[in-house]
């Protein structure tokens, strides 16, 4: 039995596999099905500081090997969910890392500042990548000093392990990277969705009444593969990776490539049973190669053979 | 509650060139299924697609003991997924995520219990018609398809206690018309101290006019919808259906709020009909 | 019957379906199992000054409904290929394509000066995008004055249509068509391939020699219909749209979304006998719509319902 | 010249849990077929996975009348798409492109013909098996496989006259070890009068060995290679193979320069041996 421990800043995850989030509800939803104390953690839908409508339907389309999706941030806001969803979290042993959202600088902030006045909350994930949302998100995270800007703002207000979740929609995102560290970042993940679209071609109409949608899934995974590898060559932060991984082997890509730890969204969707053997199967690989902990297998590619 | 098994395909029984009926070994999900509720299909192993599908539970298939077995799923081809479950083959195993979603509360006398198909939306009666039946429930089936090849399992609904109004779009059989005519000249018919629940399910177009009966005529309407699903277990919200809750209207997940809806809480205008 | 025709610049194409450089050789080697002179146009090989190595294999790698390739531009040189290849491709009547490399500017100048004094050269792809080498291309074509400065500088030399394919590499691809429309292109191709790798993690290394490939296929398809959607907004100028196209309604979607005709890459790997099919099927649904000219369906989404 | 039919699986016959015949009804490609071409299979309709496996083409199979009715492939499970041919059942539809690349060229009398084959290396010696007795060639089929499951077909080539040299690794059959081994004696033990040319497919290192040892001996060697190959057709460049040319050497397509290759000419320091 490997180490499977990871480390962000203060918050120390059991394994590398945690629920992405918008991918897994409030985590409470699965709460019946599995037990969800066994994951690494759960980074819990975006939130505003208010309740927030998102989209109207359809909200996603299915693509080749992925799918797009435009729900626009639906949520329950900061307030409700510290008072109706963490505790229960809490209950059932969760790992709890909060995905949060702003349209202006200072609702991060206000949204940061109420999560670190909560108990329960390991970690916070802040979405400045959400490509679904016209006003603030990926306002920030496509500009190096909005991303810094919103990174340093929040890190002031905030104790909690600070986790900038980075868009893949832009030339070189290990440079945001550089500026999320810079700016005091405890950790990185990586990618949100990419900016993507459909059409039917009967109507004329984009599929998504939205018409713009962010492309996840297996799709994905080579372009997220590639980001996350050229980020660890930048940085020294944990990074938290994520895009299309749906077992075992594409979680170790991830991690061979650079990753501390991964995310997991979509692959849920259509095999929500699947954390049980993520985990197993990592553990087997390190143990079948000798490897104690899954700390020393991270960014682990070799190239010298091959180049 | 939901589980998730690698269900052998028992049978596979092509109705018409786009209906099949298949049949499921799953008595894990069989054994808590309650009526209208749903699985979850992985309707080929692999990507593509990479997305399950809903698909109501048609029938609780029993062993010779009588306990549950399996179900099976009233399949209508109208895409990738459809048609690769109307090819499946005996042996076959599909992943099966469920039951999901809330079911059908079946009326007990001496209320009747008046069920509304359109199309396929007959799949999630005949286990409600079940349950009526088992509480002694007087209960009717309105069923209305284009033509007379797309009627099924009447007899099954026959054998239960049922009444059947048959309609058909072009004449074929029953009335010509629509399934709410007759629907609507029943509810007019009977009198206001003989309680009556109504069920529909179909297209959005359909149960939009019989929501608008059971508001006209004051009967307790239920709607079973069938919005995109990307999860079926709440992860996602992509299957949200705006209803009217104490406060105001919200986007609420059809797949763990529903499929089965109180029709006038539904606000239809928000329903994109092109989807459903 | 539909007309089907389109303009590029002073080249005229029969229909809107050309073959991908990259995934259809130099035409020639397909012209024993079908007809080329009946697609819209044939697309060569990237072409350098002199002949090219290309990268150690393996080169391609399967991915979720896509490929990761690093060919590393193999080819005969433009030289060779005008002698060799350009007659037969004459004779057999193709509308000849050729995509352009270099590893300076003055390379660029320096081919397109060759094929401009060729016979049968329908236009000149100039290919600023090819994620797979390291000098030259992907430069230019993720540095917006690099995009600029290299298509005006063969804008100089050359009277054939021009025109720059472009990298989904970027934040902004749009930016780059407006770049490449200021600086005399007569239509713009899109998209090139993502950067992208992927690692066997059983060994570590990574599945391709050369580490990092392009990635293309279906995989790709909803984010490249978004950019050409993008770019059709941003300039007047044909678009060349590509990116997973496998079918006629592919093609139509790129159509609508806003390009003037379309490459096919990939698929053809996986269907070569496509072509007929596809040009088949875009006139069905023109005739069955009622739409005179496939010009007339160009960048016609509807919108309005939905926003 | 090749042509894409979508080929109707006649039969599939499991031989081990790893290998199995898949016999397809592909009159057009049977037809045009010479020994040692491939051809291009999709081993699933839709996108999962996305592109063809090279196959080569194992049997040509002829109607009662004797006319070319199909192909059959010798398929080894190693990933997904050869666990989908393996699975493939009687009547499913397999496209399948071909005849691709350039051929064996069967020596004649007096010269005699040594196949050596190691695995699923055996597949494209039935065809030049069968070319080699139409010119009444004397062949030797030297055949090598990690143990006695590993060997089939045995039959097929002795009843076409070959002589046959079997090895395996665990020495369950035939002597154990190499094929190289009895191959070597075979050489050393050949008056330089008689001619014999070599022709190998098999591992990276085993046609390696081979290719060696006609060089040694000083025998017409050529080898039947298995690169990546993306489309079969010289459109994508991936399949390429370092061999010596006038002038140097390059980087050739072995879809359509080879598979088969003059053995003497191939850089076998470049073929990378991790993925062969
Ligand atoms: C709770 C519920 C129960 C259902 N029960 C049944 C049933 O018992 N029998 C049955 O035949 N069908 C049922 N459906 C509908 C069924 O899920 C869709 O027909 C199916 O998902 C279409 O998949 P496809 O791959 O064939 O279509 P695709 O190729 O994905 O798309 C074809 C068309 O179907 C529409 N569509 C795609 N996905 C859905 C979806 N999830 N829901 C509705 N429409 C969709 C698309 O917009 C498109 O117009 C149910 C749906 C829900 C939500
Ligand atoms: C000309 C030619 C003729 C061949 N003839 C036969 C034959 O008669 N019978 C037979 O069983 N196999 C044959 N092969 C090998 C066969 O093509 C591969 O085993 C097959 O493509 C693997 O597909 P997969 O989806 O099962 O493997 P994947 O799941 O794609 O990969 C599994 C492993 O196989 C390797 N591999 C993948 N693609 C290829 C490829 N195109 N060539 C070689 N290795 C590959 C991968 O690197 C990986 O290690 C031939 C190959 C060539 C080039
Ligand atoms: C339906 C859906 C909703 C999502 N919502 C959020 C969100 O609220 N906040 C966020 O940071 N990312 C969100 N994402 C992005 C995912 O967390 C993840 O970054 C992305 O889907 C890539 O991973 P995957 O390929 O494993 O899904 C969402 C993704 C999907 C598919
Ligand atoms: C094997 C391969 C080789 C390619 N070579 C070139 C090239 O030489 N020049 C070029 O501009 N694009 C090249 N491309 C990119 C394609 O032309 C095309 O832009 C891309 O593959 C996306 O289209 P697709 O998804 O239809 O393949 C290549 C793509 C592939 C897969
Ligand atoms: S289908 Fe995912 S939340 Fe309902
Ligand atoms: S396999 Fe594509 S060129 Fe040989």
């Amino acid at each position: 039995m490997a180490d499977l421990t990871v480390s962000i800043g203060a918050l120390t995850l059991k394994n590398p596999v945690i629920a992405a989030s918008g991918c897994f509800g409030y985590g409470v939803e699965y709460a019946s099905s599995l037990d969800i104390s066994a994951l690494g953690g759960v980074a819990v839908k975006g939130l505003f500081l208010n309740e927030r409508e998102g989209h109207a339907p359809p909200r996603i389309v299915e693509t080749p090997a992925g799918m797009l999706n435009a729900i626009g941030l639906q949520g329950i806001g900061v307030h409700r969910f510290v008072k109706e969803k963490l505790p229960e979290l809490g209950r059932l042993g969760a790992t709890t890392i909060v995905n949060v959202c702003g349209s202006t600088l200072d609702e991060y902030c206000d949204v940061a500042r109420v999560l670190s006045d909560a108990d329960g909350v390991g970690a916070i994930e802040l979405n400045i990548s959400c490509p679904n949302i016209k006003e603030g998100g990926i306002q920030f995270g496509c500009s190096l000093t909005g991303t810094y800007d919103v990174v340093s703002a929040v890190r002031k207000v905030t104790s909690l392990p600070l986790i900038p979740k980075l868009t893949p929609n832009v030339t070189d995102p290990a440079s945001f990277a550089r500026a999320a560290e810079e700016a005091g970042a405890d950790a990185i993940s990586l990618v949100n969705t990419f900016l993507a679209m459909a059409i039917d071609v009967e109507t004329r109409a984009p599929k998504l009444t939205n018409v713009m949608g962010g492309l996840s899934g297996p799709a994905i995974r080579p372009i997220a593969v590639r980001m996350v590898w050229e980020c660890r060559q930048a940085v020294k932060l944990p990074i938290i990776g994520m895009g299309g991984i749906t077992n075992a082997t594409d979680a170790l890509e991830f991690i061979i490539a650079g990753a501390d730890a991964v995310q997991v969204g979509t692959a849920n969707f259509v095999n929500p049973m699947l954390w049980a053997d993520m985990i197993a199967g990592i553990n087997d690989y390190l143990d079948r190669h000798g490897i104690a902990r899954v700390a020393d297998l991270v960014g682990q590619m070799t190239t010298g053979a091959n180049s | 509650m939901p589980v998730d098994v690698p269900a052998a395909v028992v049978s596979n029984l092509r109705l018409t060139p786009e209906y099949n009926v298949l049949t499921l070994a799953a008595p894990e999900i069989a054994k808590l299924a309650a009526p209208g509720q749903f699985v979850m299909v992985k309707t080929a192993p692999g990507l593509d697609p990479l997305l399950r599908r809903p698909f109501s539970i048609f029938e609780i298939m029993r062993d010779p003991a009588g306990a549950p077995a399996g179900i099976s799923l009233l399949n209508k081809r109208v895409g990738v997924g459809t048609t690769l479950l109307y090819q499946a083959e005996a042996g076959d195993r599909i992943d099966c995520l469920g039951p999901l979603g809330q079911p059908f509360a079946p009326v007990s006398p001496p209320a009747e219990g008046w069920m509304v198909a359109g199309g396929v939306g007959l799949a999630p009666f005949a286990t409600l018609a079940q349950a009526l039946k088992a509480r002694g429930t007087p209960m009717t089936l309105f069923y209305g398809g284009r033509g007379a090849t797309d009627l099924f399992y009447e007899s099954f609904f026959a054998d239960l206690g049922a009444t059947l109004v048959i309609t058909t779009e072009d004449g074929s059989r029953g009335e010509q018309g629509r399934v709410t005519s007759p629907l609507e000249r029943a509810l007019a018919g009977r009198p206001a101290d003989r309680p009556v629940t109504v069920y529909a399910c179909g297209p959005t177009p359909m149960m939009r006019a019989v929501a608008d009966l059971g508001v006209r005529y004051a009967r307790a309407t239920y709607v079973s919808l069938e919005p995109v699903m990307g999860c079926g277990m709440g992860g996602c919200y992509s299957c949200v259906v705006r209803v009217t809750r104490p406060g105001g209207t919200h986007f609420v997940r059809s797949c763990i709020e529903g499929p089965v809806f109180d029709a006038t809480a539904v606000v239809w205008d928000a329903l994109s009909e092109g989807h459903h």
